[in-house]
């Protein structure tokens, strides 16, 4: 399945990039089994993001979702650090 | 009810002017402005040269509409305005306003805090201060997170 | 700290970047303003065609800086700005309005509808309302006086 | 004694004048007294005063002041009806 990956604020730079689309097994149909994977495939900055994962928040399709939630086709994934606008 | 996500300044008699041009029924206005205040929070040996901000397109407005169909539900409100910037920022300017319009004062007094007091906590937006030794993200605030939890004891 | 009694129109925007020109620490303000509705509060059948704003020259002031002073007592502000206009009002113009600027949004909140439940019940201000069909003297509100009344139970 | 009363809103329109400078004996030392004693010397506008007296407030030297309060020579004392301002 295809999954739009968007990053936000100080993930988007230590990423340094804002957005990556990636084709992944359908096995891997939560935020956590995504970032799990990828840190053990790419490692880099996907590790980084693992260790501080409870400092990161998730987005699916730009509801804030909980790490557990399920991924399907053509969803668009977003990790951020907590808000702090206003 | 208008969402305006924008870099550019906004004044605010002139919001207030257009929205009180469609409803001339409107008694009270309450508004919140929130500015860059010229001295980082923490460290005050720094220098505050600019406030970069940053937004989810399309998340943020929704999170927004949600924020303002909640404050309507909670009281009988004539119009909501909510204006954030984003981009670059400078000391003293303004970042958010939210205004809110209704026949009795109380209700605009408590729909205005208590859209403000959501935004900071589920309006996807982040800081970025940039002064003359560094440039760091903002770390959100507990009392936000408290000051929102309070709605929910109180009027839930 | 700052009140205004005057007969001309009055711009927020103005009066806000003023007040943050004096004072670039303020974080927030909060302000209410109130308007001049197209129609008597009572019968909707009258429509109003003037407002005249009576007032106290010399006890009106004292009253609001009592008002204002009582406000800093129980809050931490940066500045208050109090605005009323006298004279002919007509509909749709701007009253009044209260600006409360302070470092936590939450006093500012406060404090701006505390001032504004005082100054309903204790600045000596009468309205009259001139409509199609007759001139009154506009009746005061039970409710003012609750809502003057519930501050000293929850603060006092 | 030498008192200078003023007049505000519905009173001011029903006396026809804002202010009035009175000269009174020093035993009408409140304001109670005084618009009894102006009520039956001078009648009219006065009388109607005292018989809406519950709904009139009274201010002596620009303060809010209950209708005992005492007065003194050169004193400033305001009729006024229930604010409604704001």
């Amino acid at each position: 399945m295809k999954i739009n990956i968007l990053f936000f604020a100080g993930i988007r730079e230590m990423f340094g990039f804002h957005e990556k689309s990636i084709e992944i097994e359908e096995s891997k149909n939560s935020p956590e089994k995504l970032l799990k994977f990828l840190s053990e495939k790419d490692q880099g900055s996907w590790v980084k993001l693992l260790n501080s994962k409870d400092s990161v928040r998730v987005a699916i399709n730009q509801e804030v979702s909980d790490w557990s939630d399920s991924l399907k086709d053509g969803d668009e994934l977003a990790f951020f650090p907590p808000i702090t606008g206003g | 009810m208008t969402i305006c996500i924008q870099k550019k300044l906004f004044n605010i008699e002139k919001i207030i002017s257009n929205l009180r041009k469609n409803k001339p029924t409107i008694g009270a206005i309450v508004s919140f402005i929130g500015y860059v205040r010229d001295y980082n929070k923490d460290i005050n040996t720094k220098k505050l040269k600019q406030m970069d901000l940053e937004y989810y397109p399309g998340m943020t407005e929704k999170a927004l509409t949600k924020i303002e169909i909640s404050a309507k539900s909670r009281w009988v409100l004539e119009d909501v305005y909510i204006i954030h910037r984003v981009g670059k920022l400078f000391p003293n300017e303004p970042i958010v306003a939210v205004i809110v319009a209704s026949q009795h004062r109380k209700n605009a007094f408590e729909a205005c805090e208590f859209i403000i007091d959501f935004l900071k906590t589920d309006a996807p937006f982040w800081k970025k201060e940039i002064s003359d030794q560094d440039e760091l993200w903002v770390e959100n605030r507990i009392e936000d997170h408290q000051k929102k939890t309070s709605w929910n004891i109180k009027n839930d």
